[in-house]
């Protein structure tokens, strides 16, 4: 079930989504870290941040929104405090980074790259950019560009760019991160919503709007992996919605090379373990022996009747 | 790697109306769920189903070992679309509960006032509390004493096992239909001068109006004081960051903690009141 | 509970979403027609349209995909054969239409508005513009911009302007739509999604993508109408993922002056009325006499606790 | 305006496995629920919930009207995720149930040879029509022969009510377990001479793959033919345009018709196989 990811072998194609795993740590009681293809932490910036005020989730249909606000510790107390932790297992980590500005992404990319113990980076560029007015990286295909190839200038280790759903023309970034010269793209981030307590004429979330997560988005992530996939020639990782193995197996066969569970790992906490097991299944049962039986197998000439 | 999470099925046995929105529902569970510690909590969902999405939390009412199955009891509320949907389950569906999450509360075998606060469905811990000091602390110089508030006599709920573990219950009631007439904040404020803050400790759990209330009434008794507070949750167990409130750090600083893992139970005193 | 669209009352904010009500026909027997706010009628083209290949639709999680593909009989079978059965009732008439190319928007709007019995006109820009290589008009503010200004050009009917949600900057293409003369925007149509029959590897519709609708879509469509109702002046309609009165209730307390219900006319086909006695039941309950106590009226001041 | 259309809810009294994935389900409706023609359908899904989403198309297996009371028999097959949730519903479970929905199935009093073709859970409508002719129509020259395919022996379904209506049963298995070793159609094929067209209809319900190859026998013999088809539905009756196939129109033209409205019966020189 191995798959290669820009350079980086992992034994199996699902991983972590970041934010949803925190560090590993909470989720060792439920599964087999070491049975993982990757785990991708939870989003680290150059300094501390206390994320947002409360209430900071609510459910949705079939999802849920949130404005956690990228509460983390910062880089350096994550290689410090939480890296080693992951250090102990033999499990491909992948660092989840953003920035308020290209300079931040190059610095924490800098320090993740002297510490030991990472396999890639993933860039999030769906954050505001303060030197822009606040708009996103991830929106504008100029910026992406941009922070892909400087963050690419200051590591050698493979570098995952994750894409916004949130823009016209999801292919137009992927291809100009590509340029940037990344070496995988992973889609979809949360889509943008938010909902209202009626009641009190209220935002159930104190920041009004926030990330909508979950099986919701799915169809929308699965058809943004497609677009990329044919646009693009680097590997693409499926995110967004992904429950248990038939989820799993929709993006793969759509082309995506590997998945990351997101918020399935609330609702389920070994969900990861399940849709392992699941694609293995499957895979037996279609007397598969190798991921590229699977991979972008969709046959688009006839819908089902 | 902490052996006292687990992820398990649980069968509805029993899951009936007490009281207007009000229900029991009685879980059994066929394999090893430890001995849950007061204030700790579990997240519950339909297995199977994804209708509500995410597992909704709540605590333990009562636990019971028979034979090779653990008796699990929720008392809980109807508070909106995941709440109703549980209450509507029948004997026999199957529920995927995590647990056991959460910090308990701090217990002190040498207390002499041990109070406890309790508001509506906030009973439930409470009377779960109680039991624990109940069966475990046999200190005869302690007094257990309960306030129990609701709307009305016909919204008291868990009377009758309070009353085996308490050594008092002072009922206050909204509109007066039984004991006292008032909120039970107010009922505790005309007690709370003769509890000697050295020896006494009090617990507390209700909507965050009548815990505020309660930190308020205790500027001028420094009484230590535990509450459990409530937020909503994605996990339950420390991975979303989802369920955080405000609490003062060191200094000045306010900082972010999660509910489900810092807490729910916290130092009434650290809490920063909305 | 009667509200003012672009120039036109209607009895209540509740109105039937295009493409989801057909011509008012199979629906008599359901609903009354007469106590509806207004029925939007499926999207009417200049000449007839087969529509897509089957299969056109599936189950999504908490909603839909359909590639129905716009299938109509034609502006001009539209009014003899379609609208003289909506003529009988005492209710607002708009119809939805979109067109290939501006000169054919323009040509059905004039055949419209020549025809007696029709209130407004709902312009669908989500469809491709085959003049710009098959690029939507909806995510191009300048083709948008045009569209609108030619269609208002031939019509002295209330101009709706139907978004797209699969665009960057909402705000900004209704920013031009409202610069070229709409009387009122409404969002958002369907956003972009697929699925896959992981047995048989196929995409569940013939058309392999389609549009979502139905609840998961409506933490979406609600940013977005917030987006829209902060940046513009004119009347903003809702749409997406109504299933009840409270999902309509959300978007008139963020600003939307009146609400379509779309995909739940097909699980319930009562939906529209429950709606409109659940909205009247809640401004009882609030003690509101009149829509303006409820539209607008969210406190983004404190997020529920 | 059309009195048969109603949105209705009715209770579950039975829903119990009878083989393998197929279930029989008995739903009790305390209003008006009109008499269903052969080959009408209802749109059913689970009241207040919204997992699954859309309604799920059924065909009448059974009708009975008792004092004020309707009993509805639906015979389904666990196909998915709906059907699936559908099974594991307990008596006393409230449907919402809309219909009548769909273009019958023509009746012919006057014919000699009426032929039931039905494969798997296609017995269903076919079991209904067969009550039907032998209920209403009193032609003694008429014969009913029911060819009845399944996988085994074991999944057979509905033999004994089609036996009550029918002259006769041929039972085909794959696997030769009982009747005719091989698929129904060919059970079928090796008695189609006998038939006269012009006296003869045929009705016929199952998977895609017998229908179409039943439109291949009648190559040769010009036996009218009525099929029940299935598409996936949205809405039921005529809305939503999602339940298209394509049929010969005028000359060489190909049209998409509905079939939830234009169908599900259609007469099977008119559809276009995929
Ligand atoms: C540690 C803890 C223990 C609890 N113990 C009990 C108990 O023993 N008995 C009981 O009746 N209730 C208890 N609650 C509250 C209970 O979890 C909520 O009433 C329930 O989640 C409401 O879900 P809903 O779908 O009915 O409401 P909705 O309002 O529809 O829920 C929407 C979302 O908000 C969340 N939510 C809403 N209200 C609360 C709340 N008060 N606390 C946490 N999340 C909320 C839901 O879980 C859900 O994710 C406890 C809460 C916590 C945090
Ligand atoms: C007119 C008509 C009458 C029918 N009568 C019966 C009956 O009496 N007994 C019975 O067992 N089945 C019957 N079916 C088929 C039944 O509707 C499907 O098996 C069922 O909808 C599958 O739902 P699911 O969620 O289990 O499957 P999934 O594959 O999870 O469903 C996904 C979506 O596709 C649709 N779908 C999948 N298969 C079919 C199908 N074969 N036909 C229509 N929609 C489908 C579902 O309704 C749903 O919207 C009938 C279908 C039609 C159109
Ligand atoms: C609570 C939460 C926190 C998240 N934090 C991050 C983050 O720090 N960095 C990031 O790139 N994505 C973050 N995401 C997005 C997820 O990684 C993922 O892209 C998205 O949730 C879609 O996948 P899902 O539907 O499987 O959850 C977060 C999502 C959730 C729900
Ligand atoms: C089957 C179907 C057909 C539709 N046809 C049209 C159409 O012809 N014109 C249009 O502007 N929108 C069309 N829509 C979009 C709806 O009007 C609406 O914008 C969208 O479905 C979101 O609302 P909902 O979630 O309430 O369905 C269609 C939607 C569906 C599901
Ligand atoms: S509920 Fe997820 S961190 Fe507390
Ligand atoms: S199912 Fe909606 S038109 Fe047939």
């Amino acid at each position: 079930m191995s798959v290669n990811i820009g350079g980086l072998w992992l034994k199996n194609p699902v991983m972590t989504a970041s934010g949803t795993f925190g560090y590993g740590e909470e989720y060792a009681c439920y599964v087999d870290i070491n049975r993982l293809g990757a785990v991708v932490v939870k989003g680290v910036s150059l300094n501390p941040r206390q994320g947002n005020p409360a209430p900071r989730i609510m459910e949705a249909p079939f999802g849920m929104i949130n404005s956690i606000g990228l509460q983390n510790p910062g880089v350096k107390a994550f290689v410090t405090d939480k890296l080693p932790f992951l250090k102990q297992f033999d499990v491909a980590v992948i660092v989840n980074i953003f920035g308020e500005t290209v300079d931040e992404y190059m610095r924490i990319a800098d320090a993740l790259t002297q510490a030991d113990g990472i396999h890639a980076l993933e860039v999030n560029i769906s954050c505001p950019n303060v030197e822009k007015g606040g708009m996103c990286f991830g929106t504008d295909p100029e910026i992406a560009h941009e922070v892909t190839q400087r963050v690419k200038s200051v590591t050698h280790l493979p570098v995952i760019v994750k894409l916004s759903p949130n823009v016209t023309d999801i292919g137009e970034i992927a291809d100009s991160v590509q340029a940037g010269g990344a070496d995988a793209i992973s889609l979809i981030n949360t889509i943008s919503g938010m909902s209202v307590d009626v009641e009190n004429r209220r935002p159930h979330l104190k920041m009004v709007t926030g990330g909508l997560s979950g099986p919701a988005i799915k169809p929308v992530a699965l058809k943004m992996v497609r677009e990329v996939v044919k646009r693009v020639s680097v590997p693409v990782i499926g995110v967004g919605g992904i429950m248990n193995a038939s989820d799993a197996l929709e993006f793969l066969i759509v082309g995506a090379k590997a998945v990351q569970v997101g918020t399935a790992n609330f609702v389920n906490p070994r969900a990861t373990m399940d849709i392992i097991d699941g694609i293995e299944e499957y895979m037996m049962r279609h007397q598969m022996q190798d991921m590229r039986e699977l991979i972008g197998t969709l046959n688009e000439e006839e819908g089902l009747c | 790697m902490n052996r006292n999470k687990f992820l398990i099925d649980g069968k509805i046995t029993v899951n009936r109306r007490l009281i207007n929105e009000h229900y029991l529902m009685t879980v059994v569970i066929s394999d090893n769920f430890p001995k849950p510690l007061p204030g700790q909590f579990v997240m519950v969902r339909l297995k199977g189903r994804h209708e509500p999405f995410l597992s909704r939390p709540f605590s333990i009412y009562q636990y019971n070992h028979q034979d090779d199955k653990v008796f699990v009891q929720i008392l809980y509320r109807v508070a909106g679309k995941g709440t109703r949907i549980l209450s509507e389950l029948k004997r026999g569906a199957i529920l995927e509960i995590s647990g056991l999450h959460g910090h308990p509360f701090d217990i002190l075998p040498h207390a002499s006032n041990v109070i406890l606060i309790a508001g509506g469905v906030g009973v439930a811990p409470i009377s779960y509390l109680a039991s624990h000091y109940k069966d475990n602390i046999h200190n005869t110089d302690m007094r257990l004493s309960c306030y129990l508030g609701a709307k009305s006599a016909k919204h008291l709920l868990g009377v009758e096992t309070l009353r085996m573990s308490c050594s008092s219950v002072e009922i206050s009631t909204d509109d007066g239909s039984s004991g006292y007439h008032g909120m039970v904040t107010e009922s505790f404020a005309r007690n709370v001068a003769a509890y000697p803050p050295d020896q006494s400790l009090i617990y507390a759990c209700g909507p965050a109006s009548m815990l505020k209330r309660i930190s308020e009434i205790l500027c001028d008794y420094p009484i230590p004081c535990q509450v459990l507070l409530e937020q909503r949750m994605a996990c339950g167990f420390g991975a979303c960051l989802g369920c955080t409130v405000e609490v003062k750090g060191a200094g000045e600083m306010k900082r972010y903690v999660r509910v489900c893992t810092e807490g729910p139970v916290f130092n009434i005193h650290d809490v920063i009141w909305g």
